[in-house]
């Protein structure tokens, strides 16, 4: 009861919940689902944009988007780091995602069919990603706000990016014009959806609200996210596919379309373009890779008993 | 061509190509800090490529940047040695070659360095890529020690790449002979520890060559198809 | 874009494309005769494709012959469907997918040819085309029927490639709904005969879709990319 | 002793010998040799020029490359044929060119690098190949004799093929002329390698000129096929790679530069630069293959155990 308390006092004070903290389990099991599926996706996010990264059609933009995916494995591991921090360990939440148990984002089980989608996800995808995790920063569990906050950082400057090569785009040749139109047409609505259902239907909001997890629901973020990407997207000269966007001067805030909720849930549900595909990959990279993980076991093996062999 | 042009585009292109194949471990890697390791690599060859190929092209003076180098020459045109373009690999083809590409890189670049006199901006870029070149081969000599001294299916991988990639070492001293002495003492310490063998010279007639002047493995096309399609599909755009 | 136009090169794309993953078997047979019969097929797809691009280009007006057609559209123009872009995998996905593919080509031409009052050049092509496509259909069927009830290994095989191409087959019919019927008595027959089970249709929510308006699997890029590069390379040379 | 008399008869005639004809075991083992290394050549030779089958630049020239590739196959499959009749098994004569035991013509260990390599092994290794096999037409062995006769008029057909692909590109864009003339500098000696060591170092061939296997040595052959080429190369508008290469009056035959042998010797033994992935290559096939080959037989044979029982 005393740390039911302390816990509670903490949250309403808007202070931070430490690894040796008591907890509700529920609150460390939403917790450890949440980070761990955020994790995952940016594990198999790596993929939809390293498919064109020997492809890239220049060695600037090259460089830019190895930096990119690599700096993605980097958000994966701080994230696993924090998820271990709540007791449970990265292995197994590996095997939970190749299981299929846990889940990750679903806009990656769309595929990136030609250049101008690297630009579109940096633009859409990063920069729904950051209206979804700069609240994080605050959540109350303390390693993954400061997860969060690294993480952040880096994906503005992901988002920067990809707006760039938009830009670039969006003012060269006809076909570039044309072939950045077509991305944006193709990713604006999965943007849309990586907010998740709408509150309506949202079961886990409520609760992860009141434990200062989340700050805002799915719709407020979603709004957030619409009003400015609608700004960025007059700089771009692009147009979004919505021909019902329009600003509504009594809310403050755009109209809009909302994504195919239906869509959503077949891709959550593995039904996606590309779920199989990714899913595959990663097994793939695991399986093959087996032999590589039993040398480095084995020779650290070999290492230590030789070590304590020395000391006997 | 002028014959430092050549040189330099055969450095450049030994890079390129090097950062191509590693590239291609991009979410292939057994663990996700070899996978952020190997993206490290590919990214360090790459920023070497960019800065020789632009030396190359400001040497040549006809107006061409590394974009036009990277992408608009023809396959007779690359100067890479072929041990580079061989096809990725499973991870012990991939380690292996990286010792020795690495190892060489390091003499190399260690010399260039040592001659700024005759050749400054050379000797820049290679004091630079020093640093790197250091990071992968120690990279390297780990994982080879790990799977030379691993398990045994470990030691059969890292054998057989020492075995098929050796004969394509050669390539590398071809003008470079004098490095040779120096690279075999680094690489032989490093299999001796992963209890490799090392395949005698001799022994091997089968000396594979023609990298240098443009006559590459058949892998090379389809790698070039793939790296240079997008570029060359709009001729004339900026990125 | 001309319906009728986009049609055509629908056609002319799903056997290009299916040409060229059989061609990626040469060589690689398990024996020679059958090296022999898929370089066999993979020509008489690529014969049909040429047909079909010349009058797509025809139709268009727009000056295009089979080769810009091939050549020079980006992968967003690629109108086939994405069963055929899929990659080669092994002699039973090969197998399978003729199968599926040949099935379906054969109960289009028929259509096609019936139809010769309303195109009477697309008529002629699908007259032309059946013979070939019926002998495609009888070496998948016998394939496919040995694969399934030949070894246990083989069984699984087949009945893994018949459980990850099916998703793909919904795309064949979103414009041709009325041949399906037919199409899944050819098919189910065969597979009963194979001993291999049938994936029901509501069991799997999983329908790819978007070739036929250009939206593709990634391994399309990789595919065209090989295919275009060394045309894109010379622009406006002639072959 | 009969049987040698008519051998030698038969022979001496100008007649051919018959699968069910005696014959002396030398002649036999040579044959087996002899047809079998062609027959491994049909089979590696797929090899260099498949290489270019999904990126040639035409659909034209592709269809043309796939129908050649798949003519190569089918010389593979006459010459087995042939070679069987000598009481030998293809499965057999097959393992051993895996095994290394028996060759391959040496030339199809070099690497295709550009599309001009196509044109170049259609116009000088046909060509080279033609000139070697329009005398085994006549050899003493029927059915040696018969498919060559086969063999010998598709190759003719080829021959064409690659030298109107070296002509249309000797008159195209200067880059592809560039690259029609690299490939006849990269080719012109290894085909000239084609025809053998020179007569002074040529073991087999004063036994085979007897039998009346071989009708001209291989020398003679390799005259024959500079002569030959020389004048088509004039209408290609290509320089062959030889400075020396000029017509002796008093000879009636160009005089040229010798071929490498001891290069040839070195690829023979297994050192060309593609001698070891050719070899894969097949390896892979046959292994990869193999459950399909076992499919087959198990499903043929549960058909004869279903047809046997039906018929007890």
């Amino acid at each position: 009861a005393d740390a039911d308390a302390y816990f509670e006092a903490v949250i309403a004070a808007d202070q931070k919940i430490e690894p040796r903290d008591a907890m509700p389990d529920a609150y460390r099991k939403t917790l450890i689902r949440q980070i761990a599926q955020h994790a995952h996706s940016e594990i198999i996010g790596m993929q939809p944009e390293g498919n064109w990264i020997t492809r890239a059609p220049s060695l600037a933009r090259k460089a830019i988007l190895l930096a990119k995916v690599q700096d993605e494995a980097g958000h994966g591991l701080y994230l696993y780091a924090a998820a271990e921090t709540l007791g449970v360990d990265r292995a197994d939440l590996y095997a939970q995602l190749l299981s299929g148990r846990q889940k990750y984002s679903s806009i990656f089980n769309y595929p990136t069919v030609t250049w101008a989608d690297v630009g579109a996800i940096g633009w859409l995808v990063d920069g729904a990603a950051i209206v979804n995790q700069v609240p994080l920063c605050r959540c109350s569990y303390g390693p993954y706000a400061r997860a969060m906050i690294r993480v952040c950082k880096e994906e503005s400057f992901h988002q920067r990016q990809g707006f760039q090569s938009l830009y670039v785009l969006a003012r060269g040749t006809e076909r570039q014009r044309a072939m950045a139109q077509d991305a944006v047409d193709r990713w604006w609505y999965p943007s849309l959806a990586m907010f998740g259902p709408p509150d309506s239907d949202s079961t886990h909001s409520a609760q992860s609200m009141a434990w200062k997890i989340k700050r805002y629901s799915n719709d407020e973020l979603r709004q957030k996210f619409v009003d400015m990407t609608v700004q960025q997207a007059e700089v771009l000269g692009l147009t979004l596919p919505d021909p019902d966007l329009r600003w509504n001067a009594e809310r403050g805030h755009y109209d809009y379309t909302q994504p195919d909720y239906d869509e959503l849930m077949r891709v959550i549900k593995g039904d996606g373009p590309c779920n199989r595909q990714r899913m595959a990959n990663r097994r793939d990279a695991v399986e093959s890779g087996a032999w590589v993980a039993e040398a480095a076991a084995a020779y650290a093996a070999k290492r230590t008993a030789a070590r304590q062999e020395a000391m006997a | 061509m002028n014959e430092d042009v050549g040189y330099l585009l055969g450095l450049a292109d030994d890079a390129l190509i090097a950062s191509h194949r590693l590239s291609e471990w991009s979410s292939q890697a057994h663990d996700l800090e070899e996978d952020i390791a190997l993206s490290n690599i590919a990214l360090d060859l790459l920023g070497q490529a960019r800065m020789l190929l632009t030396l190359a092209g400001e040497r040549e003076g006809a107006g061409r940047d590394e974009d036009a180098l990277a992408y608009l020459r023809d396959e007779r045109e690359f100067r890479n040695v072929q041990l580079v373009e061989l096809p990725r690999g499973d991870f012990a083809v991939t380690v292996v070659r990286m010792l020795f590409f690495s190892a060489y890189q390091a003499e190399l670049y260690l010399r260039l360095e040592a001659e700024s006199g005759e050749r400054p901006d050379l000797a820049a870029i290679a004091a630079k890529s020093l640093k790197e070149v250091a990071y992968h081969l120690d990279h390297a000599t780990r994982w080879t020690v790990r799977l030379g001294d691993g398990t045994a299916e470990s030691h059969r991988r890292a054998q057989r790449a020492v075995d098929e990639l050796w004969p394509y070492t050669h390539e590398l001293f071809e003008t470079e002979g004098d490095l040779r002495g120096a690279w075999l003492a680094r690489v032989e310490r490093v299999l001796a520890e992963a209890t490799l063998t090392r395949p005698a010279d001799d022994a091997d007639r089968f000396r594979p060559t023609g990298g240098r002047s443009g006559v590459h493995t058949e892998h090379m096309g389809y790698l070039l198809a793939e790296m240079q399609h997008l570029h060359r599909s709009h001729p004339g755009a900026v990125w």
